[in-house]
């Protein structure tokens, strides 16, 4: 077991993916000498070298439009994004081609490229560095869109979403990258599938559906919570796409309320389909209505702002005495 | 504006020709070819059976059997001289437009046909051809081919990549953005750059105001113009390229200078944008008429090995049309395959919510 | 009054924007001299000169970032994506910089830019040629987004929007361009806001809420409900971003249940929105969950396959009949 | 790879230079310029001031008064001498690190901490200043550039616009086709590209692999490279570029050749990625001790006039910190101003819930 960060534990795991399969590449912006600007590529090409840890020009849609010729070509490339407020310029290659070129080709192009993306505020950035674009892609078929909340699961994550033949999105909880946790890389322990959601704290009163970096903050409301005497049952989703329904619908079932949280613009966001479908399929357990704790439909504001834009501890649990409104 | 200049009927200076519009041998002094008559034969038996394919695929359209077509007329020789370029372990980027290179790369021409019938969005697979699905969106190609291209670097094979595009593509941020990367990673690709001279509706000058092939020299690989109805300067320039691309010596950027002689694609009318007239004088420069000149005078060939070559095509239109119509549709269902190459939970939920929707009509 | 088809309405509804304001221009691939190829702008080159008639060079960032230059010096213009499946390429500048600028200048820079989709399949086309990518934007702060449904829309819908002083992403029903009806453009009857729904047919049992191509497919369908004695209410949405929320909640909890019907895939798509929002506001009056039929959740398939892929009439009652099976 | 060729610290020879190093004034066939004393102490002045309001902007993010900073240490030449190139009705677009060139435009330099200090997302009225917002996204502002400058063919203005970026940037496929729509439609702008070296941790060869200005000869227009730390020449080119471009003569690239001497930002490391010596080397290419020197040799300047200027900076930084802190924050329900500029439903509802709940927690 080593105590390990979450920047440290993608490090760690696209280390192991890089030995065992020389097709495994990684590339972006500032990923070489530098290490990325938060490091998480750190020592790689010192180890591989500059031919599987390739700085790339600027341009992210050169970066995505190249890892899916290296792709065709039989290579297993995981791209960097820099921030999230800077994926759009690869929107094009990702939405017409990463996504469609698959199904295009009837099977038989398979395009195993991930694309790793640094998302979410709380750290204080300037404009374009705090961003959660996840919806942008759960509506896009054909990419896989996991997020990751905690070290263990970035370290086993990674190393799933390397070896998935479909092209995957992989959002990293920037503002967690300095989380830590002990991690037994060494453990041969059965690993989670890399779409099943996870509970990770039983309740009974009420469900809080999060991912990525609100996975933290719902646990933190559900410790509060419980002062109050209430249960609150929180599940890391994970997945965004697939969604693991069955283990989401059967506590909402059980529970009868539900908050969905994330960073993300509520107008249109991914808890919008959340809400959606549970409602669809849980129409008769629901007490209330599902409810979303998130980003203000606005662009994401000044840093000085932010705590006042991102769903906190305290907007959660207002979502929830609200569910119990009804 | 220089419409007519940029895009007129005289070649410009700067452009390699090795055969002229009247079909004569002229020497160049960096490029030359050195074919047996065979060969030439053979190169003329493409330019007419695929001129003939593309024939075939307008009537179908015409006929409402395919839903649209993007011709090739008139840009067969630009195809087919770069297309027998290749070798097997090259790999081709084709846009939308390449039936030729395709043909050249022995993919069954009615695979070519079920994109534009509306039965699948690509037919072939590529890596059985090593030439790669068409491509729609304008340009995204060229970044594929650079990515493949540093593939081939990656593997120490000595092959190089070809990537295919239009005039108009050269305005796209991705064709740009692959000219970089080709040269940062010196990569094994030949641009291959086919100017006929419109994009849709909009002649060259919206594009550029200087020679295209030119566009090369700002990023720091050579730039070469070509007589894009010439098969033999295409064949020898294409060729040099792909070798030097081979050799480690990085990216060039071949202009073939052609005309668009049909409409855009079956569903545009040229009569609104461009005159007559310029039609008429890139007629003067068909690419079939100049090398079956050449084949007369060089007496290479015979009246009989002509007619042989127009019934071989004529049956090779009537068997297109044939197994054209006969293209099965696919299945509703087929919505959900291949979304995914992994087991994926929303597309099982999906398709099975649907197979039942479908029972209920059937019931 | 005169008879004309959708494309010719936005035409003209273009053309009377032009007299109006020397500042309107015209830009994109095409629409010169072809009139664009769905000849929306046809004659308008000719009529108002090469400076206000852009044909600009392929490719859609450019586009849309050189008419956010011209928005800075005082015009207004109307961009054309010649198709839904080529907006892509034009995300960065429509997301970072047309939905953002005017917040980041705190007011100072307005963006009156119309940014036109022909959007939407049944045509028979080639992919990229049939999407429905309203969702990429309804989640997008700072953009309006609006799509027109007939022809008398169009030509107010479309004035309206190139006088607003926001950015504004205006969908055009490709299926329906020849569709005609009679406009009096010399009417000087009052218009409804652009961001006004209407109620296209009255009716008591469910509502069904549509937008763009799909309005004319769920009036066709409240006929036939008719006659199994069901009297569907169809709400032509036209706004998306904002969303005319009183009025669609009015009849939601007048009806109790509520069918949402888009051609974009289900996953994520705006209907999710409608269903959540609807669900949280009249929780007490809904009869059955708000259920959607629209796209599969996958890219759009071959043409031979669209008549499956996209909600047709039969889709829409199956939807409406499991509403009543709640 | 030539990593210290291309970004070396001698300059090569295709670089326009008017004062060297040592402060020697020098000829130039093509370039010249003609200032009085007054004017070169004014401008000795703006490259002191500017790097003062860059060292307190530093300091205040040590001090955790600002978020982040981006310095333009060494820059300061590149700045100045373009900026003070422009006349008011030129229009300008900047990247993040222009604040030489905002300094230029009259824009309050505690108006440029505003986004670092996450006060605001862009502080200044760009109309009023006639000095765009900074822009985060690396390229975008380029084409925003070409799209003002075709709005001043379209207003029979006499006036030009200045589009900053970096070397990095040239990489984007925004920056590229711009390039096209600014030749193609010959639009009055200058493209202004300060090569630093470095884009981040990225050497200037992983950018490309031939000379930056050498970028306009592929796409139909002059490029030029000037040497960045030599605010004369810099003043000087970019004047006659400027003037080309409002008289009808179209687009110019200019590359300012010229080094970051501190980090990215604030919260980068360059000891991970470049070594000391690179730096040293620069160092004897200051801007500011070039001019200072020739000032000495000119006697144009004494020491009380340095002393002068040294008294105004300081005061200056003084000034700007005690400003920055004064800084108000904005209120919580500022999150929903300005995001449209006509009223919208969504906001107004978000708004009011979101005041209803602040209000629930002060009970
Ligand atoms: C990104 C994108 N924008 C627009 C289109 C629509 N479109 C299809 S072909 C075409 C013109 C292409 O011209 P060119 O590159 O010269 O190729 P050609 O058709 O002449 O062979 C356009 C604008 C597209 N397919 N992709
Ligand atoms: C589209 C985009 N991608 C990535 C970034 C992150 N980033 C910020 S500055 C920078 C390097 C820019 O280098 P250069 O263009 O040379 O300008 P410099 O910072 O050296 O002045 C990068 C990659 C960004 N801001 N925008
Ligand atoms: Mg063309
Ligand atoms: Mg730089």
């Amino acid at each position: 077991m080593t105590i390990m960060s979450l920047s440290k534990a993608l490090n760690e795991g696209m280390r192991k993916a890089m030995e065992d399969d020389p097709k495994v590449l990684i590339m972006g912006e500032d990923v070489g000498k530098l290490g990325g600007v938060f490091r998480v590529t750190d020592g790689l090409q010192k180890d591989f070298g500059e031919d599987r840890v390739i700085d790339t020009p600027l341009a992210e849609s050169g970066i995505i439009g190249t890892a899916i010729g290296l792709a065709l070509r039989g290579y297993r490339p995981v791209c960097e994004i820099q921030f999230d407020g800077f994926v759009f310029p690869a929107a094009d290659q990702i939405i017409t081609q990463l996504a469609k070129m698959p199904m295009r080709s009837l099977g038989a192009i398979k395009l195993p490229v991930v694309v790793r993306i640094p998302c979410g505020g709380g750290i204080g950035a300037v404009e374009h560095h705090s961003e959660s674009p996840e919806a942008y892609f759960t509506h896009t078929a054909g990419l896989r869109v996991v997020a990751c909340s905690n070290p263990a699961d970035a370290y086993t994550m990674i190393q799933q979403a390397i070896r998935s033949d479909d092209p995957v999105i992989f959002f990293e909880p920037k503002r967690r990258y300095w989380e830590k946790a002990d991690i037994d890389t060494a453990s041969t322990e059965w690993w989670p599938p890399l779409h099943a959601a996870k509970v990770v704290r039983p309740g009974t009163d009420a469900t809080l559906l999060a991912y990525g970096p609100m996975v933290k903050t719902c646990l933190e409301a559900a410790t509060a919570a419980e002062d109050d005497g209430r249960s609150l049952e929180v599940i890391d989703l994970r997945s965004l796409n697939p969604l693991d329904e069955p283990l989401v619908l059967e506590s909402a079932r059980r529970t009868g309320r539900v908050v969905v949280v994330h960073e993300a613009p509520v107008n249109n966001g991914f808890g919008a389909e959340l809400a959606a479908r549970i409602t669809e399929q849980c129409f008769y357990h629901l007490e209330s209505p599902v409810l979303r704790a998130g980003g203000f439909s606005t662009p994401y504001p000044p840093s000085k702002l932010e705590e006042h834009y991102l769903p906190d501890l305290d907007r959660v649990l207002d979502a929830v005495d609200r569910t119990f409104g009804y | 504006m220089t419409t007519e200049a940029s895009r007129g009927a005289e070649a410009p200076p700067e452009l390699v020709q090795l055969l002229t519009p009247e079909g004569e041998r002229v020497e160049h002094p960096d490029y030359d070819i050195d074919l047996t008559p065979e060969e030439v034969r053979s190169l003329y038996r493409d330019l007419v059976l695929v001129r003939r394919i593309d024939l075939e695929a307008v009537a179908l359209q015409r006929q409402g059997e395919l839903g649209i077509w993007a011709s090739l007329l008139g840009q067969e020789a630009a195809q087919i001289g770069s297309g027998r370029a290749l070798t097997d372990v090259d790999m081709a980027f084709p846009t939308y437009r390449e039936h030729g290179v395709a043909w050249c790369r022995d993919v069954d021409p009615v695979k070519l046909l079920g994109l534009f019938r509306g039965v699948n969005h690509g037919g072939w697979d590529p890596k059985e051809h090593n030439f790669h699905l068409y491509t729609i969106v304008i340009g995204s190609q060229t970044l594929h081919a650079v990515g493949y291209a540093m593939g081939i670097q990656r593997d120490d094979a000595s092959a190089a990549t070809i990537a295919y595009f239009g005039d108009g593509a050269t305005s796209q941020g991705d064709v740009n953005e692959s000219f970089i990367w080709a040269s940062v990673f010196n990569a094994p690709i030949v641009f291959f750059c086919q100017n006929n001279q419109w994009a849709i509706s909009e002649p060259l000058e919206k594009q550029s105001r200087i020679p295209l092939y030119r566009r090369a020299s700002g990023f720091g690989f050579p730039g070469i113009r070509v007589d894009g109805n010439d098969v033999f300067a295409c064949l020898a320039v294409t060729r040099k390229a792909l070798e030097a691309a081979r050799t480690g010596q990085g990216p060039t950027l071949i202009e073939a200078f052609t005309y668009r002689m049909g409409a855009h694609t079956t569903t545009d009318d040229p009569t609104r944008y461009r005159v007559a007239s310029e039609l008429e004088a890139w007629k003067l420069k068909d690419p079939i008429e100049r090398l079956k000149a050449y084949l007369f005078k060089s007496e290479h060939a015979d009246q009989a090995f002509f007619d042989g070559v127009d019934g071989e095509a004529a049956q090779l239109g009537a068997d297109l049309r044939r197994r054209c119509l006969a293209m099965p549709d696919p299945e509703p269902l087929a919505i959900f395959d291949h979304v995914y190459s992994e087991s994926h939970a929303l597309m099982d939920q999906e398709r099975a919510q649907f197979a039942a929707y479908l029972e209920g009509f059937a019931k």
